[in-house]
């Protein structure tokens, strides 16, 4: 696992997050995430908001932009089964949503039950209206943040980015 | 089926008849308008044990631990409901445990509140992604049966199962 | 778990007084009767109704109020909506946003699927559950008396804080008000913001 | 927010599930996600023990469903608290259902102890305890020493409950050992065994 490249991305995530004028950071933990969250809590301008369940925080993002800011959310591929009944709020409000999915259940995953909902993420997602974009390329990682919450704010729509899991990585079951 | 033609027939009666005949014993649910009329046979039957939960994902787990601990149990939920659930599914399709559910449609036939359209009409195909066996069913007569053959799906081959009840039998519910 | 009192207070009056003198409060209700109580009491541009999204209201109030920090928040809702997103009450309490407030109109019952009874009609406690949670004021209202107290501080205590009014479960007509989405969403930061 | 070690709890999360489940009798656990079923395996692989390895927030109705299928036995539950926060709701349908048999034990290091050690929310003013009072569990306890944990250990296993503990454990994390992952496996073992049924 190249953990110099995981920061890099993260770091330029950042920049586009910050440049998009995102204001709150909504998250449950994940491994692949971890850099970007201690960026987000570093930064004096965004507010992180840690969450018990992911479905929380597709409401905190949509009281955000009905407060005028804009807001990521940031999870893994399980917490997308938990958000499916929530993003119905976003659909028919048309709220703009931007989230920023890491994968588990596919490359070189441990953990078979991670499986399940790491195959059914993107066609769970798409049944619910959210636009799908899936980035295998840590370089492509940023560019492709910066178009999504183009089209999430921009565009006034529902974006996940899913991260493979090829780039964050997979854990090792001994460590 | 003449007899389900009287005007005192009701659905909820044969399937609450169907789920003494097959031994369900433990009923998990969320209160709902299109389900409610089961829900209440099911309640006044001290042979069952009827659950109310905070929200679906929990009466997926507790029918995990049902068909864990030897008995076999049936959730009940509006289309709204499922939406909660995909996650927890997973957990059913891992370990290949017997899932039966009813899932009571809105935002369909004749829905008349927008906000319940989104979720309504991604339900099925959500429970397809998350390899839910879905059988659909928009007659009265015709709910009995499938939910008997979605049971010995569920509990002789071991699949997760939902009937889906279009909103066109319950018709469009409640006002939220 | 909370004594059991005699309840007598009515929703939409409890609904009226909260929202008489509002000032520039943003409020966001739970689907269902809360709902209709906003909008029998008066509808607002300063008014967001969730029409779905059932767990939803105290999140979406979060959101909002750490987006304002300068305007107070009220998130008015039912207890059958609290329970479903109840964990966000742990949520919110860490993030201790001074300008929210949390008001559970509790009658005890699922009102929109047939008046079934939910869990704090079995000794299920909302506010010891949100003090739980960390927040420092959390308190239940089941007379007209306690009502005029905790207005105060629903509007200016320094929050986050959590009133569970105890209501009758008696029925009240229904006042509707616009329910597609996009237009309450435009309205609101229309007023708001002066931009959609 | 990782979570520096220094926190002012010094029971060690492996020697006190171990000490709990050598008392455990016939009894039938269930684990939450990630070190909770680390921690249960390296104690003693019994068939009787239900790993949730991949679920976040279903433990506690996983276990309940059980309990109300087998109510003579009692149930376990042994879970991190993440895991319990993201299901928290369940502890008012627990409360309000009031199995005898049914005991939840959260693990509490205030981390997420497998995605990087992120403070949880019960490092931050969350009362666990006080939540599950709330929710209608009789029987509750904090447990931040070995002899509180001693005391604790009758009810844990045979007080009628729910009964509901919180075990405050220093944040290190332990080694990893080779737990049973397959769930199709890990279900059908523990069906047989509680119920002496093939499936």
């Amino acid at each position: 696992m190249a953990t110099k490249k995981k920061t890099d991305w993260s770091k330029d995530v950042f920049k586009v997050l910050k440049k998009a004028d995102v204001q709150q950071i909504a998250y449950v933990p994940d491994a692949g995430h971890t850099s970007l969250i201690k960026m987000a809590i570093a930064d004096n301008a965004i507010k992180p908001v840690s969450l018990t369940s992911e479905q929380e925080g597709v409401a905190v993002l949509a009281g955000a932009w009905l407060g005028g800011e804009a807001g990521a959310l940031l999870m893994q591929s399980s917490g997308v089964g938990n958000v499916i009944n929530m993003l119905g709020m976003a659909n028919e409000c048309r709220f703009p949503l931007l989230m920023l999915v890491t994968m588990r259940g596919e490359w070189g995953e441990f953990n078979p039950w991670q499986v399940p909902m790491g195959q059914a993420t993107e066609s769970v997602l798409e049944a619910s209206g959210v636009i799908v974009h899936r980035v295998d390329e840590p370089s492509e990682i940023a560019e492709t943040v910066e178009a999504a919450a183009k089209l999430a704010f921009e565009g006034g729509r529902m974006v996940a980015v899913l991260i493979g899991q090829r780039v964050v990585g997979f854990k090792d079951w001994t460590k | 089926m003449v007899s389900k033609k009287s005007k005192s027939w009701h659905w909820s009666q044969d399937v609450h008849q169907l789920f003494k005949k097959i031994g369900i014993k433990q009923i998990a649910y969320v209160p709902d308008g299109g389900l409610a009329r089961l829900i209440e046979r099911v309640q006044a039957d001290k042979s069952m044990r009827s659950v109310v939960l905070t929200t679906e994902e929990e009466g997926v787990a507790q029918m995990a631990g049902a068909w864990l601990g030897g008995q076999r149990g049936v959730l009940l939920t509006q289309s709204g409901g499922v939406g909660n659930c995909i996650n927890m599914l997973s957990m059913m399709q891992e370990c290949r445990i017997p899932l039966l559910s009813l899932v009571s449609m809105r935002g369909e036939w004749g829905e008349q509140y927008p906000w319940q359209v989104p979720m309504g009409q991604s339900t099925i195909p959500a429970l397809e992604a998350a390899k839910v066996i879905v059988h659909h069913v928009d007659q009265a007569e015709k709910v009995p049966e499938t939910v008997e053959a979605a049971a010995k799906l569920a509990f002789d081959a071991n699949r997760a199962v939902a009937v889906v009840l279009s909103q066109r039998i319950a018709g469009s519910g409640g006002q939220g | 778990m909370a004594a059991r009192r005699k309840i007598t207070l009515d929703r939409r009056k409890v609904v009226g007084q909260l929202l008489k003198d509002r000032g520039d409060l943003l409020l966001v209700t739970g689907l269902g009767a809360p709902t209709w109580d906003a909008a029998a009491v008066g509808d607002h541009p300063n008014n967001f109704y969730l029409w779905g999204g059932m767990g939803g209201a105290v999140l979406t109030g979060l959101g909002l109020a750490l987006a304002q920090p300068k305007r107070r928040v009220l998130v008015m809702t039912g207890d059958g909506e609290m329970l479903m997103g109840v964990g966000g009450l742990a949520t919110v309490a860490v993030q201790k946003p001074s300008n929210l407030a949390i008001c559970i109109i509790d009658n005890q019952r699922y009102g929109e699927t047939g008046m079934q009874e939910t869990h704090t009609a079995h000794g299920v406690d909302l506010p010891a559950m949100a003090a739980g949670a960390g927040f420092q004021t959390a308190l239940t209202v089941y007379t007209a008396k306690e009502l005029s107290a905790a207005i105060p501080v629903l509007h200016s205590q320094p929050g986050p804080v959590f009133i569970d009014i105890k209501v009758t479960d008696s029925p009240q007509s229904m006042t509707l008000p616009p329910r597609d989405g996009p237009t309450l969403k435009h309205r609101f930061r229309e007023n708001l913001l002066g931009q959609i | 927010m990782a979570v520096k070690s220094k926190t002012p709890y010094t029971l060690q999360r492996r020697k006190v599930v171990q000490r709990i489940l050598e008392d455990r009798g016939d009894a039938a656990v269930v684990t939450g996600i990630g070190n909770a079923v680390h921690d249960v395996a390296s104690a003693n692989d019994d068939p009787k023990n239900m790993y949730l390895a991949g679920i976040m927030g279903g433990a506690a109705m996983v276990a309940f469903g059980v309990a109300l299928a087998q109510p003579k036995r009692r149930i376990l539950v042994i879970t991190g608290d993440g895991e319990l926060l993201a299901g928290i709701g369940s502890l008012a349908t627990i409360g309000v259902e009031q199995p005898k048999n049914l005991s939840i034990i959260v693990i509490d290091n205030q981390a997420y102890g497998a995605t990087g050690n992120q403070h949880t929310h019960t490092g931050r003013g969350v009362d666990l305890v006080g939540i599950a009072a709330a929710s209608g569990f009789k029987k509750t306890a904090l447990i931040t020493t070995e002899a509180e944990l001693e005391a604790e250990l009758p009810r844990i296993h045979n007080q009628p409950g729910p009964y509901f503990a919180v075990v405050k454990v220093v944040s290190k994390t332990s080694p990893r050992i080779n737990a049973p992952k397959d769930g199709t496996y890990v279900s059908r073992r523990f069906r047989a065994a509680v119920t002496g049924e093939s499936a």
